[in-house]
């Protein structure tokens, strides 16, 4: 079985390597985490320090996974579901936008830059733009670097 | 914990930019991690074996694969786990490729995130726990949305197996958009000799309803138990005593815009749309009834000889129980009106769609099939004159992103070139008839042929070029163009231009799906699940996909469409019983508050007030109810409900493991 | 309301002097305070965008400069001037790099964020088609005009305003509340040859005479434009392209400001329709004649109609006296 | 027989991109801008065949071509593209590019284009008169306009006697700067 190890082993490419962000992608499975999957199918290339769970609606997210998230040393935090009106299970993205949009206006307060969390809508037709999301999210992060003192 | 890890080279789709081999001896590292291998092919049949057998000899009891999406394999591969006597649920996917190796060049950087995201999927196989699905009884009576030629040949091919169907069509008579067409493409054979039958065996069959005149309002519930809320427009007329006698149409003294004839003809007010409607009753458009506006008139009520008419009828609401349904709303032709305006936007009378000119070729249509200068048309004292020299331009609507539609709408070639022969048969062979194209899309069973006759056997002249502007001159349509192969401009004197409008989404098409929870394309087409895999699907269980609302369609595909579909439904109305997914929601009583949250929340009813034997109420989930959504998870203040497959525990660990450091 | 910056440029000084007259008067009249733009120089118009970009962009910018002295906001009625001045607006405040350049060859630099508006979206804006509609004296419902824009003012939508390139209708709006008969034609847009008027007659006579031909298939008295080269080509030029191209058409061309102006109630004189080659003034008295004819027909039919009701009411009441006569008896 | 020439077509597209924010590989060749240009009977090449032309990199002979020269930038061939391509600013681009190389082509609008720059980098503003003195000299063509001379000046449309505005000095070295500009980029 082909390639050498050597290679992958070496910690060139590690996430904690110089000038690198950790980012956490949250996705709802039906919308987002299936325009990744086009995003992929279609070659469209994206950055590196970008890492996704997949949950079954973004209703089902709990702002302490984010926060746990930035506890655990995470730079940003993206949340990507369906567009309002489309979610899967008819309202869960309603609830979803409810709770971040707290989470939202609370993360500065914690001292956290707006740049650090986002969340939107990426419908499993949009490949192209989840690419141009995730982008220009982790650009935004890269900006402001690593957060200084990794705990809460 | 014996966890089995196996990383796949997908041949060099994963191999080129991860290294399967090395990544596959790191995750040997990870707590838990008894066994890990790479394989070329995971999904292939050696590659589930390897995965079968490592199972029974290292005795695994948890399973990852690093390979492709979970769209594409997870079913396989629990499938596979399951052979080797292994829970299914007891399995996670790291999707490697899609997620990373397809979107990563440099191979170190893709081997690294590759070891993450295997990681995260070790860390979530961890938390999991063999879950059992449940069975539920399954209702087999199927909701057809849509009565054209799509809805039609689902329903019959349903109804022959002995199911009952319930079609519900917006307008007062099935048949859609196949009926407006004169004859159809490559054979050129009568659109309603073929279609009109269809439409009354519907009618005939004991299994079908039609509910025409009628729409979807709300849908609930769940594959093999939908509930659907239908509201029957009012149509002023008493179908149960209507007798389709036409009598009131010819004595209606209001007139009406005819939407069946494209708006190139005006019908009454009350009206029956076609003569092979089915079902043939009558309705009014109260927007132009005399009576309705000016409070006088009641024309057709004194003529009806079933004294149908009922002024005061409303609309009827009720609710019907299926366990599948099918989609097949189909399309509009694009409204070329709005947007091309360099062509008069509609202003000029001898510049048409190709639809109102397929009405015009109807025999059945408002000129009986004589193909005349619309300007001509419908005056005193004149005339109507026939075109000497018919123009059709291609693309409309197509292929043209300054109007918001990059695609091919599929039909308008063929259907132009049909049109081109038509008009050469109707008006003679000395007509010169002119096609402007940008590319010829002839792609189906003697579709080229088709087109070869129409311009060697037919003298039809095509022209590879566009044209930039229309407007009149002197009576004539001037047509300013461009033949790009003589790299010329060309100026045509035409007496009438056809313009290919292509397929639109049907209006309304973004809402109905929103009612439906089904996903839809920026351009308003139903999206199916998996465009090779599960075409007919979509993405929520029960629910499939019939004819161009899915995408633009001719008329053959569709019927081939249509009866896949209908296959795929009795495939899952065969079984009594359905498995339902075991990832649903659980309640830790002993925690619960009782604070309801979780039923005011839940989209689905699925928690209920459950009494225990001290009388105490606790929240508890109706497992054949619940579609796991998670909300109620994410909203109870105790956090005493979890989400099993996808628990609170198994995400932190996911981020707390790849965050790890 | 901060006076605004006036931008008359080069051919509205002499060539199209009409068309400054007459806007200036409407401006005032409708109570607009302007300021003419000190020591303006020629916006460069398409020799100098087709020359050098630096170039264009700089001598548009230079005028920008001497606006911002006035104010924030700076009126170009002549489209072409109109154009440069926003493509160097738009291309200036969005990119801080090129306004570096720009002013690196300018004596002073321009620092500003003047915006520039076009006549029509000016008139549209800042008066208000609604009030504009109140103001008309003269009635000029018999004058059949069509609106043509020519290139600049429809293309692209992104400089002009308008929502489409093929069917602008601002100058249709502003025509109807001025009170005139504004018929629906193919032509708006269909470029009339302007930029190669001098060196490519052969270009600007086809294009010209295809306006003017179509201008009469749609039954118009005049032809109405705000573009100073479009009017040169258009009705200075017309006895040369009918020579040229053996026609023989007589159509006059009028200035949107022109039209309005005798809507407002200024003469013929005041609005220098001398000025032009084909002379407007009898189609616009005539039109201006009808209209009070058909006013007067129109007063005397409601009289008629009035008299017989009087009538009516009058028998009405006489029979029934009548029958109460012989009810007595 | 022509020869592609792939170097120049990589080089012309990026540059038309980063230029003019208009791709030409995104041409599907329908001939919509040829067939709307008013001024196509004057040109050797139709646009459309200008765009294949930038597609595979025959740019030299585009630089050369009347077409570029003759183009009266009334964006109709833009405002109707399908594939929304700037088609007139992609002509007008190559127009700099071709008058910056001195690129001279047997028609009147460079020389008058050129005698209208020196004109107002002379007075400030436009001289109408002497403009058309000067490009009917240097045009060949004496008796061009004569015409209309006379019914313009009785109507006071034409200004005989030139007079230098305020700004005049400013635009003259604006001129020089950018033209200087420009021969060096070229």
């Amino acid at each position: 079985m082909a390639q050498a190890t050597e290679k992958a082993t070496g910690t060139t490419a590690s996430w904690d390597g110089e000038g690198r962000v950790k980012v956490v992608g949250i996705l709802c499975n039906w919308c987002s985490y299936a325009g990744a999957d086009g995003a992929g199918t279609a070659r469209l290339r994206q950055p590196f320090d970008f890492r996704i769970v997949r949950v079954p609606c973004t209703g089902r997210i709990d702002p302490l996974h984010i926060l746990k998230a930035f506890e655990k040393g995470a730079d940003g935090v993206l949340v990507s579901g369906c567009h309002p009106g489309d979610c899967h299970y008819a309202e869960g993205n309603y609830y979803a936008r409810r709770k971040l949009e707290l989470l939202e206006r609370m993360l500065p307060q914690l001292g956290f830059e707006p740049e650090r969390f986002k969340y939107t809508w990426v419908s499993a037709s949009e490949a192209q733009r989840w690419q141009q999301v995730v982008t220009e999210f982790i650009k935004g992060v890269e900006k402001l670097g690593p957060r200084e003192g990794r705990a809460l | 914990m014996r966890i089995g890890v196996f990383v796949c080279h997908c041949g060099t789709n994963i191999a080129a930019t991860v290294d399967s081999e090395g990544i596959a001896a790191r995750a040997g590292e990870l707590k838990g991690v008894v066994h890990t291998e790479d394989i070329i092919y995971t999904c292939s049949e050696p590659g589930q074996q390897a995965i079968q057998q490592a199972i029974r000899e290292k005795n695994l009891d948890r399973v990852v694969v690093a390979a492709c999406s979970p769209h594409m394999h997870e079913v396989t591969f629990r499938r596979t786990v399951e052979g080797a006597g292994l829970n299914p649920y007891l399995f996670e996917m790291a999707n490697i490729r899609e997620h990373c190796s397809w979107i990563h060049a440099d191979k170190p950087e893709g081997s690294e995130k590759a070891y993450d995201l295997i990681k995260m999927a070790v860390a979530k196989v961890r938390d999991l726990e063999p879950l059992y699905a449940n069975e539920v009884e399954v209702n087999k009576d199927v909701l057809v949305i849509g009565g054209g030629v799509a809805g039609i040949q689902t329903a019959l091919d349903l109804a022959e197996a002995g199911l009952k169907v319930t079609v519900v069509e917006k307008e007062t008579t099935i048949g859609g958009t196949m009926a407006q067409l004169d004859k159809t493409f490559p054979t050129i054979d009568c659109s309603a000799c073929i279609l009109t039958p269809r439409m009354v065996d519907c009618a005939q069959h004991e299994n079908i309803e039609i509910m025409a005149y009628s729409e979807v309002d709300r849908v609930q519930g769940y594959v093999g138990n939908f509930t659907v809320d239908i509201r029957k427009k009012a149509s002023m007329v008493d179908w149960d005593k209507c007798i389709g006698c036409e009598l009131c149409q010819q004595k209606c003294p209001a007139k009406a815009p005819d939407a069946f004839n494209e708006g190139i003809a005006t019908t009454k007010a009350i009206y029956i749309p076609f003569p092979q409607a089915v079902p043939k009753r009558a309705a009014i458009q109260v927007d132009y009834c005399r009576w309705f506006q000016e409070g006088k008139c009641r024309v057709c009520e004194r003529v009806c000889p079933a004294d149908a008419i009922d002024y005061e009828q409303q609309d009827e609401y009720m609710q019907k129980e299926f366990g599948a349904i099918v989609v097949a709303t189909g399309q509009d032709v694009f409204p070329w009106e709005e947007y091309y305006h360099e062509y008069g936007s509609g202003r000029i009378p001898d510049v048409i769609s190709g639809l109102q000119y397929e009405r015009m070729l109807n025999a059945s249509g408002p000129t009986h099939g004589h193909v005349v200068r619309p300007s001509t048309m419908g005056q005193k004292d004149v005339e109507p004159e026939e075109p000497k020299t018919v123009v059709f331009i291609q693309c409309i609507g197509s292929r043209d992103e300054s109007v918001g539609r990059p695609y091919c709408s599929n039909v308008c070639c063929m259907y132009t070139a049909k049109q081109a022969i038509l008009t050469k048969d109707h008006v003679g062979m000395e007509t010169e008839v002119y096609v402007f194209y940008i590319d010829i899309r002839a792609f189906g069973k003697g579709y080229e042929e088709f087109v070869k006759r129409a311009q060697t056997e037919f003298g039809v002249k095509y022209v590879r070029g566009r044209v930039s502007k229309l407007y009149e001159e002197r009576g004539k349509v001037k047509v300013r163009g461009m033949d790009t192969l003589l790299g010329k401009q060309v100026e045509i004197d035409a007496d009438l231009v056809v313009l290919a409008s292509g397929i639109t989404a049907a209006d309304g098409a973004s809402e109905l799906a929103q009612r439906l929870n089904i996903s839809y394309d920026q351009y308003g087409f139903f999206k199916e699940s998996h465009p090779k895999l599960r075409p007919l699907e979509t993405n929520t269980a029960g629910i499939f996909l019939a004819g161009a609302c899915q995408a633009p369609k001719d008329i053959p595909t569709t019927v081939a469409q249509a009866s896949g579909t209908a296959a795929k439904v009795l495939g899952l109305l065969a079984k009594d019983k359905l498995k339902t997914s075991p990832m649903i929601a659980r309640v830790d009583q002993s925690r619960c508050v009782s604070c309801w949250k979780c039923i005011e929340v839940c989209p689905f009813g699925a928690p209920e007030k459950e009494e225990l034997r001290d009388g105490s109420y606790k929240s508890h989930i109706i497992e054949t109810v619940c579609q796991g959504c998670g909300i109620c998870v994410a909203t109870c203040p105790v956090n005493c409900i979890d989400l099993k497959g996808f628990g609170t525990q198994s995400v932190l660990d996911q981020i707390e493991e790849v965050l790890l450091t | 309301m901060a006076g605004v910056a006036y931008y008359p440029g080069c051919s509205l000084r002499h060539s199209a002097i009409e068309f400054d007259r007459s806007t200036r008067i409407v401006l005032e009249s409708l109570g607009i305070d302007y300021e003419v733009v000190k020591d303006w120089t020629c916006c460069g118009a398409s020799p100098a965008h087709m020359t050098n970009h630096l170039l264009a962009q700089a001598l548009a910018t230079r005028n920008l400069r001497q606006a911002a002295k006035i104010g924030e906001e700076l009126l170009a009625p002549c489209p072409a001037c109109y154009q440069r001045e926003k493509n160097a607006e738009v291309e200036v405040h969005a990119d801080a790099d090129f306004r570096a350049e720009v002013n690196e060859i300018m004596d002073e630099p321009y620092t500003g964020e003047v915006r520039v508006w076009s006549l029509p979206e000016f008139l549209k804006e800042k008066v208000g088609l609604a009030t504009l509609a109140k103001l008309p004296t003269t009635d000029l419902s018999q004058l059949k005009v069509v609106p043509y824009y020519g290139c600049l003012l429809a293309r692209p939508t992104e400089l002009t305003g308008e929502c489409d390139t093929e069917q602008p209708m601002i100058m249709d709006q502003l025509l109807a509340a001025a009170g005139a008969d504004v018929v629906w034609w193919n032509y708006k847009t269909e470029c009339c040859g302007a930029s190669v008027g001098v060196p490519n007659k052969i270009i600007q006579q086809r294009l010209s005479e295809k306006i003017l031909s179509q201008a009469e298939e749609a039954g118009a008295d005049a032809i109405v434009a705000a573009c100073p080269l479009c009017h040169q080509n258009l009705d200075m030029r017309q006895h040369q392209l009918n020579d040229a191209m053996g026609t023989s058409h007589h159509m006059p061309v009028l200035y949107l400001t022109q039209v309005i102006g005798l809507g407002l109630g200024f003469t013929v004189k005041e609005m220098m329709l001398d000025k032009h080659l084909i002379d407007p003034t009898p189609v616009v008295e005539r039109a201006i004649a009808k209209a009070a004819e058909v006013r007067a027909e129109a007063e005397r039919k409601a009289q008629e109609a009035a008299e017989k009701a009087r009538k009516k009411a009058e028998r009405k009441k006489q029979e029934a006296k009548a029958k109460n006569v012989e009810e007595r008896e | 027989m022509i020869r592609y020439n792939p170097e120049q077509a990589r080089e012309y597209r990026e540059k038309l991109i980063e230029e003019v924010q208009a791709d030409v590989a995104e041409c599907y060749q329908c001939g919509n801008c040829s067939a709307g240009c008013p001024a196509n009977f004057t040109f050797d090449y139709p646009p459309n065949q200008l765009m294949r032309m930038l597609q595979v990199g025959l740019v030299d002979e585009l630089l050369h071509s009347k077409s570029v020269q003759n183009c009266i930038q009334c964006l109709t061939c833009s405002a109707r593209c399908p594939r929304t391509i700037d088609v007139a600013g992609i002509i007008e681009d190559l127009k700099t590019i071709a008058a910056a190389r001195g690129i001279a082509v047997p028609e009147h609008v460079e020389t008058f284009n050129h005698a209208f720059l020196k004109n107002i980098a002379r007075f400030g503003q436009l001289n109408e008169a002497l403009l058309l003195v000067r490009f009917n000299l240097e045009s060949g063509q004496p008796f061009n306009d004569a015409g209309l001379g006379m019914p313009m000046l009785t109507r006071g449309k034409l200004d005989p006697i030139p007079r230098r505005a305020a700004g005049a000095g400013e635009v003259r070295r604006i001129y020089d700067k950018a033209m200087e500009k420009a021969r060096w980029q070229a």
